[in-house]
């Protein structure tokens, strides 16, 4: 377990949630994705601080930001959707009429 | 280079990470994706505690454990076939996501590999909540008083669009409440007369 | 040596407590409903060997993963939470810096445990179970984490061990913030489903999240809920009564019999209040509960200031 | 890397305790379709019980979550409380007293009824 | 084998679980079984060993009979009390106690020296499904067809907020415990607050002429439903007394009840626990003059709410409250399908959700 490893690591659940981000239709799923890559980005601000920063209080606090980020956009996100199924009783970025089936 | 316990488990714990980050996007239900990823987030909190992180990596299990639980609520009211029934596929652009994910990976690790990273690994006896703390109340005062607006800010707007008198009106314009006997006052608030809110179904 | 002092001891205040809280319960049931006492001693065993004899039955298109997952990792998440608690000075299984965020993680992954037993069975008294106790559930955390932060204020530490040396120099916590503890027991009843906090498993709903669940599964369900209460029960006791402090008696003999005695308080609590409806318990917690336990953390606070 | 497996061998010990009871059972005694039936007093239900399920507490889980935030400053600030002394009981006060609007702010708008 | 043979034995001592689908005049006999401790009263028929069923159950109730006891796991058996034997099993005289032929039923059955009944319906899905649809799960599209033997339910509107999501819609009863005994009601759910209600079936009439005994099971009926069942036992066991609201209040029970819940004639459920309370002292028992029709008091109300309205009505009062129903609507179509074949009660349902 050396920083690089774990970098290695975060940067795939950064791909994963991209994915995830890019190809799904609700916005509900593409926020999930946004987490992932959070959740990438979490494990690369510990990684850093845990090796490369000697522990300076910062790095956590930067992780501790990212977690605030987190709950803001879900907390906004969610209420969004709610403001916009009462309008549209929908919630997907694209029309129905595209969905497979 | 001998294989330590530490770094078997990192492994596994990545192993975890990755793979319930990846089911998240192929589950049909809305549920199981919500508790994959926190499923995926308990792994990088074990990778933390690995990295002497433990508050860092614990905070983030009961953060995420609320907000997963809270996700799970909002995809199950909001996306049709919330449990699987129906096998669905609801992807666009799929070739192009997966494109864009491999390249951020690649991309990624080559930078990371290519980079000389610093290396100032934390002293084992170093009282890390305390330091937090230390930083939270003095130099960092400003980032915590500024992340207090910022929740209320947060919690005021999602009170503002989510609650029945958001700000696009009276979410129940239109419908009327029934009487508590036949005939009476309306249970609950009134809605205001004239509301044009009208619902329509998609189905 | 330490550590498997702590394993054994870990497993055996779980197994043994479980039963004990078994006898507790029906014990209660019998002194409160006027019953003789004579048949709550054997009644646990008789149940779980029924209950172990009867089919189990699935829905039709369940949720098997989650369904069976759900018991398992409840129980999973009060051997969890006990692993902070020390048994004696030294023999803890886990002594890390952050204990009461593990705790509180705990809680935050129960609740998610339940939903998960509500939503499995993919039958509606089973489903509403589930979601009326993550209503109240979630708010019901806020308090316990308020309680707890006030109880570690005069540790200077998140460590469960610091908890209890602190006490040991100094009163115990629930001398200094009896509210604390008071507040902290609703927490007790939400997470193992009991009395006016059990809104998933509720009577009205012919029984809730449970509701589906038949023979072993059951049983499995009631074993957990009953080791969370031991799990609770344990942790109450070191934060608020001093862990395995006390005079003669060795330490972990103390731990014990505290526990026993917060287990039986929780259980009696459980059968003294009326269960409101979860509009209204939703109201009390937020504007009741969680003002009183930022007023235990005040207090707690002005009172570590003026008497350091 | 020690708490890490204590916990998991804690976790991993307790489930296996009750881990044969889910798994008992399971092939021996095939399920027929009536008793597959979810209760509902006798009837039958029409539709599957999964659904698009109004939680009527929706606004509180996100203003839930908003406040949630909050801990994660609490307990390190616990640690250093003692240290601190007058400072920390300030500034948190602060804090706290900025997001206690938010809740009275929502109490106002009644979300913590039924919606 | 020496641990199996001790939890057979185990079992066999253990408080006989009993489920009660309760008929016409049955409420009483299982108000007096339910505190008796050899026997567990459960809420619902997966955690019962024994279908006891008290009392004269309908012709129209019969198929939600069998299911009932078909949902029962193995091994179970049936016992009729009173009333109409309705099944092969065993039947008591209403007269006598039934408890010593539940406790030998039920050591029978954990000792396996009696069989476990079988189903008395068909081992059929509600829909066929197998192997249709596009993935051999039943289903059509997103929301379409019958994934797993059922449909999905869905979208409607919300009376309270206005949030238009999937609406659960069921018949509810005849035999569920939190209902008064033999009420049916199609209810239609978000979440868990009521949309609509329609009666289907009305309760049975229990012909209890009131009095202080009356009175104190309704108490500790709602005080079962309030989540205090030791304490609606310790009612019970201690009998009519006076002051028994002073006592409830103590335990919260009426700060419980949110005020102006079910509000007939000037009284809210609060009111009307008041006075069984008063009626169990001697005083005089609640008065519900208003005739309905009780499907208008249920929309709106959450789950646990609407129970405890339902409970705290009179027997008497309950069902004028319910419309009586009439031959020519949806009811009658009712009967009519279980006249003929219930089998097929649910294709019917199922479909015309489906497209709805």
């Amino acid at each position: 377990m050396t920083l690089t490893s774990v970098l290695i690591v975060a940067s795939a659940l950064v791909g994963i949630g991209l994915y995830g981000a890019l190809s799904q239709q609700s916005f509900v799923m593409l926020m999930m994705g946004l987490e992932l890559m959070l959740n990438g980005v979490l494990l690369a601000v510990i990684g850093f601080w845990s090796f490369g920063l000697g522990g300076a209080p910062e790095g956590q606090l930067f992780a501790i930001i990212v977690m605030a980020v987190m709950a803001v956009e879900m907390a906004i996100g969610f209420a969004l959707v709610v403001a916009v199924y009462r309008k549209k009783q929908a919630d997907m970025t694209e029309a129905l009429e595209t969905l497979k089936n | 280079m001998a294989v330590t316990a530490a770094d078997v488990l990192f492994w596994l714990l990545a192993l975890c990470a990755g793979v319930s980050g990846w089911r998240v996007f192929a589950t049909d239900s809305m549920v199981r994706a919500s508790f994959l990823l926190l499923l995926s987030f308990l792994s990088v909190a074990g990778i933390m505690l690995l990295l002497a992180a433990p508050y860092i990596g614990i905070a983030t299990v009961f953060m995420m454990a609320v907000e997963m639980m809270v996700m799970a609520l909002f995809m199950v009211m909001f996306m049709m076939n919330p449990a699987g029934l129906n096998p669905m596929m609801m992807v666009h652009q799929h070739k192009l996501a997966i494109g864009a994910g491999v390249l951020a990976f690649l991309g990624l690790t080559a930078a990371i590999l290519l980079t000389d990273l610093p290396s100032d690994p934390v002293p084992a006896d170093r009282a890390v909540v305390h330091d937090l703390g230390i930083e939270l109340l003095g130099d960092s005062m400003l980032v915590f008083e500024t992340a207090g607006v910022t929740l209320l800010a947060t919690m005021i707007g999602a009170v503002v669009l989510s609650s029945r008198r958001g700000r696009y009106g009276d979410a129940d314009t239109g419908s009327r409440p029934p009487g508590l006997e036949p005939g009476g006052d309306p249970a609950g608030r009134e809605p205001e007369e004239g509301g044009g809110g009208h619902h329509h179904h998609h189905h | 040596m330490m550590a498997v002092a702590a394993f054994v001891s870990l497993f055996a205040l779980l197994i043994l407590g479980t039963a004990l809280a078994a006898v507790m319960d029906r014990a209660a049931v019998a002194l409160a409903s006027g019953r003789p006492m004579g048949a709550a001693l054997k009644e646990p065993a008789r149940r779980a060997a029924a209950l172990l004899l009867r089919q189990k039955v699935e829905t039709e298109r369940p949720d098997s993963i989650t369904w069976p997952l759900a018991p398992v990792a409840y129980l999973m998440l009060a051997a969890v939470g006990l692993s902070v608690v020390p048994f004696a000075p030294g023999v803890v299984v886990t002594d890390i810096s952050t204990g009461i965020v593990l705790w509180g993680a705990c809680e935050a992954l129960t609740v998610i445990v339940v939903f998960l037993h509500g939503w499995s069975a993919n039958a509606p008294m089973a489903l509403i179970g589930g979601y009326r106790y993550v209503g109240i559930g979630l708010p019901v955390l806020l308090l316990s984490m308020f309680v707890l932060i006030a109880a570690a204020l005069p540790a200077e530490s998140l460590s469960v061990v610091e908890i209890v040396r602190a006490q040991e120099a100094g009163l115990w916590n629930v001398v200094r913030q009896p509210p604390g503890l008071a507040l902290f027991l609703i927490l007790g009843l939400m997470l193992t489903l009991r009395g006016p906090f059990d809104y998933a498993d509720a009577e009205d709903l012919a029984g809730g999240t449970k509701a589906e669940a038949s023979g072993p599964h059951r049983l499995a369900w009631r074993v957990a809920r009953l080791a969370m209460l031991v799990s609770f029960s344990a942790m109450a006791a070191t934060a608020f009564l001093g862990g395995y402090l006390g005079p003669v008696l060795p330490g972990p003999l103390w731990l014990v019999l505290k526990t026993v005695a917060v287990m039986a308080a929780v259980i009696a609590a459980g059968h003294m209040l009326a269960r409101l409806p979860p509009s209204r318990m939703l109201t009390t917690v937020w504007v009741v509960l969680l003002p009183l336990s930022f007023l235990v953390l005040v207090l707690v606070g002005v009172e570590l200031l003026l008497w350091p | 890397m020690t708490d890490l497996l204590a916990i998991l061998i804690a976790a991993l010990g307790a489930g296996a305790l009750v881990a044969p009871l889910l798994l008992m059972g399971r092939s021996a005694s095939a399920l027929t379709e009536p008793q597959k039936t979810p209760f509902l007093g006798g009837s039958a239900p029409r539709t599957h019980a999964w659904q698009r399920y109004h939680a009527r507490y929706y606004s509180m889980t996100l203003l839930f979550i908003a406040f949630e935030m909050e801990m994660m400053f609490m307990y390190p600030w616990a640690v250093v409380f003692v240290e601190e002394g007058m400072k920390a009981m300030v500034e948190m006060g602060m804090f706290l007293a900025i997001l206690s609007i938010g809740i009275l702010y929502g109490w106002r708008e009644g979300i913590f009824k039924w919606q | 084998m020496a641990v199996t043979a001790l939890v057979h034995r185990l079992a066999a001592s253990a408080p006989v679980p009993v489920f009660a689908a309760v008929g016409e005049d049955g409420l009483r006999a299982v108000d007096r079984l339910a505190v008796d401790p050899r026997v567990d009263l459960v809420a619902s028929p997966l955690h019962a060993a024994l279908l006891l069923v008290v009392g004269t159950i309908r012709d129209d109730d019969r198929p939600e009979l069998e299911r009932l006891h078909d949902q029962l796991p193995h091994p179970r058996a049936t016992v009729s009390w009173g009333g109409n034997a309705v099944f092969e099993g065993e039947a008591v005289d209403g007269t006598v106690d039934p408890l010593p032929l539940l406790s030998d039923m039920h050591r029978a059955l954990m000792t396996r020296a009696r069989p476990s009944e079988p189903d008395l319906l068909p081992n059929a899905p509600p829909n066929d499904w197998r192997g249709k649809g596009d993935f051999g799960q039943g289903g059509e599209g997103m929301m379409g067809g019958v994934p797993y033997g059922r449909p999905m339910p869905m979208t409607d509107d919300d009376m309270r907020d206005g949030l238009a999501l999937d609406a659960y819609s069921a018949p509810f009863g005849p035999f569920l415990p939190q209902f008064p005994a033999g009420l049916t009601l199609d209810l239609t759910l978000q979440g868990d607050v009521i949309q609509q209600a329609k009666v289907l079936r009305p309760p049975y009439p229990q012909h209890e002429s009131g009095g202080a005994a009356v009175a104190l099971r309704h108490v500790a009926r709602m005080l079962r439903l309030l989540g205090l069942p030791a304490r609606a036992e310790r009612v019970l066991h201690d009998g009519p007394r006076e002051r028994l609201a002073q006592t409830l209040s103590r335990w919260g029970a009426f700060a419980a009840i949110p005020p102006g819940l079910g509000m007939i004639d000037g009284t809210d459920v609060r009111g009307r626990l008041r006075a069984w309370c008063a009626e169990a002292g001697g005083g005089a028992g609640p008065v519900v003059e208003d005739d309905g029709p009780l499907t208008d008091l249920l929309p709106g109300l959450e789950w646990h709410e609407a129970v405890l309205v339902l409970n705290s009505l009179p027997d008497a009062a309950l069902r004028r409250l319910v419309p009586v129903p009439k031959p020519d609507d949806d009811q009658g179509e009712h009967k009519h399908e279980h006249h003929h074949d219930h089998h097929h009660h649910d294709h019917d349902h199922g479909h015309g959700e489906a497209h709805g």
